[in-house]
């Protein structure tokens, strides 16, 4: 275990926690872009680079900028005065999460000694991926690309309220 | 004549392959027309036009091959069969077939169509149903296609139930003058009577042959094979099969191309618009019978009585003499322009059948093509009259248009001389000539013979008259004639030309039309014109058309009798005028004998439903409903309890189990994880174990 | 320990963080943070397995985490266009003030 | 010699790094050549801010800087000063944290997007095998700091300016990638160095570059507009269209982080450059052959310094447009076209060679542009301001 590996777990854990603890939802959706940047330098870590970089192209290009809209756009990115961020039942949600935890955890811990040690470093090129992608993988992509056309249009629709074309002005 | 045998067909050559897109298109227009959302009528015109024309073009160029393979030797006759459909051992085969016969009226009717349908663009302007109008044209027009191209009985049948219905369509086009929608309604009825005959001697024949080919390859109900076994089989009667079904099949021809004693739809079609009656009702549907005639010869050839030699073809010679000579005599009296020529219509396919049945394919199909020329320039010519004068069909009403519309004038005029068979210059002349002339040489009986003259006199004589009264003497009509557009009257000079031309092609001297059709090379023979028989033939239809025009000239010149002044020759013998007016009194006959019979029994039938049959049902129906009185109250009493109690234990169940369905997402997570935790927990210990 | 593990256990601890936002935060958006979390934790587990698996040469474990990347994509975005939408109608955000499904 | 003069500045490196002992050389290597770059670009990014304001006071029949040294070449150093004495205000309920980070952030984002910029013969800080991804992460994650700048200063004109901002620049994001994806089709490969390597070789002693072939063309021209869009230049500088939000996102920034962010600004149009020349320009290759000699370096930045010309003239020029038009000239005219460009290129990669693929090519792209965009001018007024913003 390199020393950097721990370094960017604890960052990233603790972006993670940042990310569903803070109060404001902007800092929130910001420490949640932290979290996926740390997920990328883990994916580097793996020797998986093109997946690291698509993680920080998508996430934190995309994903997290669709949130922080999202945030601006419902006005929640003021803090609720009324009764806290938590919902009233958030104890028995923490218990459950934390079951969760324990039993992952303790399959691994359990299991440690099973798992493959180091295994040498695979040299995958992106040309590689990418003739995985165009011959044994097609298919999934074309599902994905239709996939991804059909929740543009549809998030588009969902999110889309028409104002009359004539009406000038009314900018967000 | 003898039969050259066709060059036995390898491969469909491509164009035999391709020949069903004729047909295809314009039925293809219709449908796409049918969906158009609102009326576009341009282009509805267009597509029918567009479709029709590049019809026939595939078929100059079937006809071009055809052409070919004649000029090298032996014409082609190339099938295209498939098989419809298969019930155990029996299988219906379809099909179609390019030969001479198929080739040459695939060229006529998409020619003669694609004119009509041009004239039609003018003709129908003002009408706002235009879309629809054209729909129906392109429809028939892709049946009767069908019908020119078929190879079997059945797709021909088909198609020519199609054109049945398109026609009563068609007629029916104004359906709400009740006129137009009662002449339909008759059309339809009176060719179905031929139809069922016709259905009877098809099934018949499968019965007999197995199959409904016509051609295929030695196999088909054409050939000689078939028609062997057709002429041993007994039909009583003295009958063969052969000729039996020659004969059912010849019912269905006639009530198709209106012969005695089905021809009374044919003048009442003359409701519809004209330029319907002149493709439906004078070049090409009425030309269907005829055709098909033309198409089963050989069938109509075979023995029909057993033992003798004579042949189906003597009743259709007979019929056909019958129906030319009547159909003249009634035509003599009508004062509808568009009826004369409709009674002329009937008379002349009484000439083509007599043609047939005297003188071979040739001589029939021969007069078909001509007529269609310029029986559908007639029409035109007609309906281009009656639209100069403001929807006026009355010849009494017109008078002297002749300086008022020169330019439907000058057709119309040789329209009515080829018709009237005028010698040399006209094609009618030549056509009706060749008729005549088999006629005279025809062994079994010379009644006919002197029919048919007697008709062409006649013929000649109510064409001068029709002619006197509209384009002589002075106009006596109400408002202002007025020209017709280029678009109607260019079509009419189109078919005048050919009105003209066509006759080269059949004279004695060069008989090319026959030779194709026979498919036989031809050959120059001026000599013949020399022969006293042709020059007899020729003294005769001079003598015949002299008397005809002279007759008629005399009689009604051009001095133009006002419109409710009685006609010439009703002054003269007034008996003979209102019998011939009335048409032989042959509709009233119908009305007192066959339809007063069905209506009787359709009383009977109704009453029989009434008293009869509906005190049973209704009886039933009583017995029913005591029953079902008798389950409702088991019902309710005793299934429903039952069935309430479980259902309030289910509610409650429901209940408690809705508790669950808060609707709080998270709350729903929650369980989800827990059971995943379980799940995984059960795992792992059970691994464990 | 090896390797593995460690980033196994990273994983686990991601997951289970990202379901507790799920669960315990009141705001949708919030949630669906909570979800791409788990997302990620997922496909983190992927790309280690693909690493440390016999078979790196087959890319297995890593098209499916791109995959997986391609769809949470997806995902969020019609996820927060619900949320808009539903904020659109509601005027709220709050996921207890969401229960008209309730049974 | 000329050799030499080309690998000039790796000699200089390792000549350096031998001193040190052998364990430590590697990483003494990549620090000493981040040092430099981080080095040269804001030298250069001096030079370009000079250059602008030169050039738009000419443009605008003004003189420009003229006082600070001599005809105001010094100006830069004067501007640098200022920024780095001038008092830091913050807004008083500004959020600290995130207002602090987001310049530093687009700082950092922005210079390591050079990493992967080949940037001469050799000359790569590190050669990934994914190195344009590489480059699009890094861009993407510089949106998210507009985004932090805007909407920790609290302040609505900063708001809006971000909010545009990092629409605009999603929006463009799409076909700066299409474009460069046709050129990744064609060499079959993400590392930028081999990129140019495909560029990099001579036929009658004219270049093989991308841009002399017509999806090359194409690309490179949506390329540009995608990447001024990107870099917030005019015309599509509504982020800090100072007629209608004061500056724009960086409202509320003064002193040394207002510097970062125009610091930011220019480096970005300087990698975003050098990426279009990396792509499309042939990198550090000479545009003849006979011109080899003449250090790799040299061409790049010549050709980076080009295009930066081209921003500045394009400033001087064109108006600024209007917020709906600039998406609908996005996501309507500019990602199809960038779409049919790599139906372009696939044609251009399968067809081989010869003249047909020319004519082909060629064929459909003067085709699908002058019907579209006829079809785009025939609407002359432009239609109703209408925004579709969910809300």
């Amino acid at each position: 275990m390199s020393i950097a590996f721990w370094i960017i777990a604890t960052l990233t854990v603790v972006a993670a926690l940042a990310a569903v603890l803070l109060r404001n939802l902007v800092h929130c959706a910001l420490s949640l872009s932290l979290t996926f940047a740390g997920l990328a330098v883990l994916f580097l870590q793996l020797d998986a680079q093109f997946a690291g970089f698509a993680q920080i192209l998508v996430y934190v290009g995309a994903v997290a900028i669709l949130v922080v809209f999202a945030i601006l756009l419902t006005r929640s990115s003021e803090t609720p005065k009324d009764g806290g961020v938590f919902s009233p039942t958030w104890l028995a949600g923490l218990a459950v999460a934390a079951a969760v935890f324990a039993t992952v955890a303790g399959a691994i811990v359990y299991s440690v000694n099973g798992l493959p040690n180091a295994q040498a470093v695979p040299s995958v090129t992106v040309l590689q991926i990418g003739q995985a992608l165009m011959s044994r993988y097609v298919l999934p992509l074309e599902i994905v690309a239709l996939l991804l056309t059909a929740a543009t249009i549809g998030a588009v629709i969902i999110a889309m309220h028409e104002k009359p074309a004539t009406k000038i002005g009314g900018a967000k | 004549m003898q039969e050259v045998g066709f060059t036995p067909q390898l491969a469909a050559s491509p164009i035999a392959g391709a020949l069903w897109l004729i047909p295809a298109l314009p039925m293809l227009a219709a449908g796409v027309i049918a969906f158009l959302k609102q009326p576009r009528k341009s282009l509805a015109k267009a597509l029918s036009i567009g479709s029709l024309g590049m019809s026939l073009m595939l078929a100059l160029v079937a006809f071009g091959h055809v052409l070919g393979g004649w000029a090298h030797g032996a014409a082609v006759r190339e099938t295209v069969n498939f098989t419809w459909l298969e019930a155990g051992a029996t299988q219906v085969d379809l099909g179609w077939v390019l030969d001479p016969l198929s080739a040459v009226m695939l060229v006529m009717v998409t020619f003669v169509g694609l004119l009509i349908f041009i004239y039609s663009t003018g003709y129908m302007e003002h009408d706002e149903n235009v879309t629809r109008f054209f729909c129906f044209l392109s429809l028939f027009a892709g049946a009767m296609l069908g019908v020119v191209i078929a190879n079997s009985l059945l797709l021909l049948f088909m198609c020519w139930e199609l054109v049945g219905l398109t026609s009563y369509l068609l007629i029916g086009f104004w359906y709400h003058k009740p006129s137009a929608a009662a002449a339909a309604k008759k059309a339809f009825l009176t060719t179905r009577v031929g139809d069922v005959f016709f259905l009877l001697g098809m099934v018949w024949l499968f019965s007999q042959t197995g199959t409904l080919l016509f051609y295929n390859h030695g196999a088909g109900s054409m050939e000689p094979t078939a028609l062997a076994g057709l002429l041993l089989a007994p039909a009583g009667l003295g009958l063969t099969a052969a000729g039996a079904i020659g004969l059912l099949i010849f019912a269905g021809a006639a009530g198709k191309s209106g012969q005695l004693p089905l021809h009374v739809w044919l003048p009442d079609a003359m409701e519809g618009p004209t330029p319907v009656s002149a493709l439906i009702h004078a070049a090409t549907m009425v030309a269907a019978g005829v055709y098909l005639i033309a198409r089963v010869y050989p069938l109509m050839e075979a023995g029909s009585l057993a033992g003798s030699t004579s042949t189906s073809l003597t009743v259709v010679t007979w019929v056909g003499a019958a129906t030319a000579l009547f159909a003249a005599l009634v035509a003599v009296a009508q004062n509808d322009i568009k009826r004369i020529l409709a009674y002329s219509t009937v008379s002349q396919l009484g000439y083509m059948m007599a043609g047939l049945g005297m003188g071979g394919v040739a001589v029939g199909m021969f007069h078909l093509i001509t007529h269609a020329f310029f029986k559908a320039l007639l029409f035109m010519g007609a309906g281009s009259v009656i639209h100069g004068c403001h929807e006026e069909q009355d010849i009494r009403k017109m008078g002297g248009l002749r300086k008022e519309m020169p330019r439907t004038f000058v057709p119309y005029a040789i329209g009515m001389m080829a018709l009237s068979g005028v010698p040399i210059f006209f094609s009618g002349f030549w056509s009706k000539d060749g008729i005549l002339e088999a006629a005279q040489h025809w062994g079994v009986a010379k009644g006919p013979f002197y029919m048919l003259v007697v008709g062409a006199v006649l013929t000649a004589f109510y064409m001068t008259r029709q002619m006197s009264y509209v384009f002589f003497g002075n106009w006596r009509g109400h408002g202002h004639a007025h020209e017709s557009p280029a678009v109607m009257t260019l079509p009419l000079a189109i078919l005048a030309f050919f009105a003209m031309a066509l006759g080269a092609l059949g004279t004695p001297a060069w008989p090319w039309f026959r030779a194709f059709l026979e498919n036989r090379a031809a050959g120059v023979e001026v000599g013949l014109l020399g022969e006293s028989e042709f020059l007899g033939m020729l003294a005769t239809s001079c003598v015949i058309v002299a008397v005809g025009i002279g007759l008629g000239w005399m009689v009604y010149g051009s001095k133009s009798p006002a419109a409710e002044e009685p006609d010439a020759i009703e002054r003269a013998l007034p008996s003979v005028w209102a019998v011939l007016r009335d048409k032989f009194y042959v509709d009233e006959l119908y009305a007192v004998t066959v339809i007063w019979f069905y209506a009787a029994w359709a009383r009977v039938a109704d009453w029989l439903d009434r008293c009869v049959w509906g005190g049973a049902v209704s009886l039933v129906s009583w017995a029913f409903k005591g029953g079902a009185h008798l389950s409702r109250l088991c019902d309710t009493y005793w299934v429903n309890g039952g069935f309430d109690k479980g259902c309030e234990e289910l509610a409650n169940g429901g209940g408690l189990l809705a508790s669950v369905q808060s609707g709080r997402v998270q709350r729903y997570l929650r369980l989800l994880a827990l059971a995943v935790v379980v799940l995984a927990a059960i795992l792992i210990w059970s691994s464990r174990g | 320990m090896t390797p593995l593990a460690g980033y196994l256990l990273v994983a686990a601890l991601l997951f289970a963080i990202g379901l507790a936002g799920a669960l315990t935060r009141r705001n949708a958006i919030l949630v669906l943070i909570g979800v791409e979390l788990m997302l990620n934790a997922a496909n983190l587990n992927l790309i280690a397995f693909w690493r440390y698996g016999p078979h790196p040469e087959a890319l297995t474990g890593m098209m499916f985490a791109i995959f997986s990347i391609a769809v949470a994509a997806a995902e969020a975005a019609v996820g927060l266009g619900l949320v808009i939408s539903v904020h659109r109608h509601a005027q709220t955000a709050d996921l207890d003030q969401m229960n008209r499904m309730k049974g | 010699m000329f050799a030499k003069l080309d690998q000039i500045f790796i000699l200089l490196r390792d000549w350096v790094v031998s001193f040190l002992p052998a364990n430590w050389q590697g990483i003494a290597g990549v620090v000493l050549s981040v040092v430099a770059i981080i080095a040269v670009f804001p030298a250069l990014f001096a030079i370009a801010v000079l250059l602008e304001r030169k050039g738009l006071g000419r443009m605008q029949n003004r003189l420009g800087p003229n006082r600070v040294g001599p005809f105001g070449l010094l100006q830069p150093v004067a501007d640098g000063i200022k920024s780095l004495t001038k008092e830091d205000v913050v807004p008083t309920n500004a959020d600290h944290v995130v207002h602090f980070l987001a310049p530093v952030v687009l700082v950092t984002v922005v210079f390591m997007g050079y990493a992967v910029l080949p940037m001469g013969r050799n000359m790569t800080l590190a050669r990934m095998d994914a190195g344009l991804l590489f480059y699009f992460a890094m861009g993407a994650s510089s949106e998210l700091t507009i985004f932090m700048a805007g909407w920790s200063s609290r302040n609505k004109y900063s708001l809006l300016g971000a909010m545009r901002g990092v629409a605009q620049m999603i929006s463009y994001e799409v076909p700066l990638l299409m474009s460069s994806v046709a050129v990744v089709m064609i060499t079959g490969s993400l590392d930028l160095d081999k990129i140019v390597e495909a560029q990099n070789q001579y036929s009658w002693g004219l270049p093989h570059w991308y841009i002399f072939t017509p999806w090359g063309l194409a690309g490179f021209v949506m390329y540009a507009i995608a990447a001024t869009a990107e870099t917030n230049r005019s015309p599509f500088d509504l982020p800090e269209g100072e007629s209608e939000l004061v500056a724009g996102y960086f409202t509320e920034y003064s002193g040394f982080k207002f510097a970062e962010f125009f610091l930011g600004e220019y480096v970005g149009m300087l990698s975003i450059s050098g990426l279009g020349t990396t792509l499309f320009l042939g990198g550090w290759s000479s545009p003849l052959e006979v011109l080899n000699w003449v250090p790799s370096w040299i061409w790049f930045f010549g050709k980076v310094m080009m295009s930066i010309c081209m921003f500045i003239w394009m400033r001087g020029t064109l108006p600024r447009i209007r917020q709906d038009q600039l998406m609908n000239f996005a996501w309507k005219f500019v990602l199809p076209m960038t779409l049919l460009n790599l139906v372009v290129a696939a044609i251009w990669r399968f067809m081989g060679d010869g003249l047909l693929r020319w004519v082909v090519c060629s064929a459909i792209l003067v085709l699908m542009y002058a019907g579209v965009g006829l079809t785009g001018m025939r609407r002359k007024h432009f239609g109703p301001r209408s925004y579709r913003y969910a809300e």
